[in-house]
């Protein structure tokens, strides 16, 4: 077992983690939280494929690694629209969850 | 030259790490939050402090060491920040009124 | 070299527990915390698996912007509102499917063939001609400039899906939710001292970004949380979002991106590709009005929709 | 000397995540925060470790960032909320099960 197979597995996990916590937890903030993992260790497995396609005098693939670059940015203003949605979400209906019964 | 070098670094990074070990003893045993705080802030300024004295003599000058000691400045200033804004709350919300001046 | 499995083995592990953490912590405070700390150590991570670009991108983003708006976030939930756990068997379904995904990418890990395929070698063959010595920069500036032209559109998307967010009443005002009612002492003096050293550290990431992991994301995102603090602090106030100054900033660096992409078809032969002569200059003036443009369009993505505080 | 330091950096990153369990102890939300601020202290020593014991490009650029922004989550941590907040654990009602 190399360590890059270890974060590898680690990435696994994490998505496995973040599903769960995505379809469990009734709070939307919780669910963000939880969508942030899953995002967080599919990019794991993306670094994880990077370093493993070290070559040319670099130690990781520099084209996984810019994606991931991107990724990272792009999910963090999906987060700020998800976290917008939600105070507004507080705002109209003083609650922070989606189901519409209760 | 390089060997007193060498032991000053060893030196200062032992004893840096004595003050992250400390700062987390303290952070786990202290009984309250403001003397947890003040533990915190000594790993945060002596801790740091002695690994980047330790680590000057190992990089490269003077891009490299100004860049170590700039580092130390920018956590102290978090620091000492950081101790009074949280102090500030937790003091404020225990007492019920002001802390003085 | 069991001393470097060990250290990554307890990272991994720190990893996974407060993953766990921030998954079942009963209050939401406590789960943005818990996600802080999991971000911090993942930039570790990254620094493990030599991706230190990312690891400089993900510790600007994380340690400075991400705490502002989960915090903030968290500190606006209705404190009485708890709403229904979803049943057992609703929890022990999402279990079983949820620890099928993972053991399947986790089948896939074990199962990646030997050697890794890789496009390093492409895409760092044209490094030379434009004067770049950092392989990401190259493949984000050049190689796939497609992709970061297409992303630098996004925030500038995101920001106007933020805006129409807001009460109609409330638009073409100074979105002002960030500012502290109370900022204190200490905080203004940290706002005054440190922006000028931020934007020097700023102005560092992306100048090195050429040679040294850097860039236009890394410095545009650490100039956007100096100018945050400063909007914490109350020391400046941000602008109205209907005038065209801020609008000009935001959308310079995509613009400038894609003029200079559609003259490449007479000068470079392609979209997109660069005249040999004069690479290194061109992708300087496009970092350089990337880099402003995602430090305007994050910190205005922080300061949230138009409105007064809440 | 370089191994020393690799040690070294170990040895302070495994001490700070001793103190992560203050994070899922609290009691305060502010006890939790200071836990994260000790983590990403240590974070920045142990990366300046390993940054001048392996000659890494960019390591200590990465350290220098987490230095800058360390005061961060505190700042969002105070202004965000009310006094109130800072100690007291919001009184969440336990979730109600479904029967």
């Amino acid at each position: 077992m190399s360590s890059v197979t270890l974060f590898g597995l680690c990435g696994a996990a994490l998505v496995g983690l973040g599903l769960f916590g995505l379809i469990v937890q009734p709070g939307v903030l919780r669910k963000i939280l939880a969508f942030n993992l899953l995002g967080s260790g599919v990019l794991l497995l993306f670094g994880v494929i990077a370093r493993r396609g070290a070559a040319a005098g670099i130690g990781s693939d520099p084209v996984p690694q810019a994606l991931i670059i991107t990724a990272l940015v792009v999910a963090f203003a999906a987060t700020v629209l998800a976290v917008a949605l939600l105070r507004r979400l507080v705002q109209e209906t003083g609650r922070d969850s989606l189901d519409t019964d209760g | 030259m390089t060997l007193a070098l060498n032991v000053f670094t060893i030196v200062a990074v032992v004893l840096g790490l004595v003050f992250f070990l400390a700062g987390t003893v303290g952070l786990l045993r202290f009984p309250d939050t403001l003397t947890r705080l003040h533990a915190l802030t000594k790993a945060d300024n002596l801790g740091l402090g002695l690994v980047v004295l330790g680590l000057l003599p190992q990089v490269a000058w003077p891009f490299g060491g100004l860049k170590l000691i700039a580092l130390w400045l920018l956590a102290l200033l978090a620091g000492a920040t950081v101790g009074p804004l949280l102090g500030h709350a937790v003091w404020t919300h225990a007492r019920g009124r002001e802390p003085p001046p | 070299m069991s001393l470097a499995l060990a250290a990554d083995a307890g990272l991994a592990l720190l990893i996974l527990g407060l993953a766990v953490w921030t998954t079942i912590a009963r209050t939401a405070f406590g789960a943005v915390i818990g996600f802080m700390a999991y971000g911090f150590l993942v930039a570790l991570v990254w620094v493990r698996l030599a991706a230190v670009d990312v690891a400089l991108t993900e510790a600007a983003l994380g340690s400075g912007l991400t705490g502002v708006l989960l915090l903030g976030a968290a500190a606006r939930l209705p404190r009485d509102a708890a709403a229904a756990r979803p049943g057992w068997g609703l929890r022990l379904a999402a279990g079983v499917v949820s620890a099928a995904v993972a053991a399947g990418l986790a089948a896939v890990v074990l199962l990646l063939p030997v050697p890794g395929p890789t496009l390093a070698p492409v895409a760092t063959a044209t490094l030379p001609t434009l004067g770049l010595g950092n392989p990401v920069t190259g493949v984000l500036i050049a190689y796939r400039a497609i992709d970061t032209l297409l992303e630098s559109v996004v925030l500038v998307l995101a920001l106007i899906g933020l805006w129409s967010l807001a009460r109609d009443e409330d638009w073409g005002g100074r979105p002002d939710a960030l500012r502290a009612a109370n900022p204190g002492a200490a905080l203004v003096l940290l706002a005054q001292v440190l922006p000028p050293l931020g934007l020097l550290v700023g102005v560092h990431l992306f100048w090195t970004g050429a040679i040294a992991p850097g860039g236009a994301f890394q410095g545009g995102t650490v100039l956007a949380a100096m100018w945050v603090l400063t909007l914490v602090a109350g020391l400046t106030r941000p602008p109205r979002v209907g005038g065209r100054g801020v609008r000009l900033l935001l959308v310079a660096g995509p613009a400038l991106f894609l003029a200079i992409g559609v003259a490449g078809f007479w000068l470079g032969g392609a979209f997109l590709a660069y005249p040999a002569a004069d690479a290194k200059p061109l992708i300087l003036a496009i970092e350089a009005a990337l880099t402003l443009s995602i430090a305007v369009a994050l910190g205005l993505l922080l300061a949230g929709p138009p409105g007064a505080r809440e | 000397m370089s191994e020393f330091l690799l040690v070294a950096a170990l040895c302070v990153l495994g001490t700070v995540a001793l103190g992560l369990v203050a994070i899922l102890r609290g009691p305060t939300p502010a006890d939790r925060l200071s836990a994260a601020q000790l983590l990403g202290t240590g974070g920045v020593a142990a990366l300046l470790l390993l940054g001048v014991a392996t000659d890494t490009a960019g390591v200590t650029d990465l350290a220098l960032v987490l230095a800058l922004l360390a005061a961060f989550a505190a700042v969002a941590f105070v202004t965000q909320r009310t006094p109130a907040d800072v100690v007291a654990e919001p009184a969440s009602p336990p979730a109600q099960e479904p029967e």
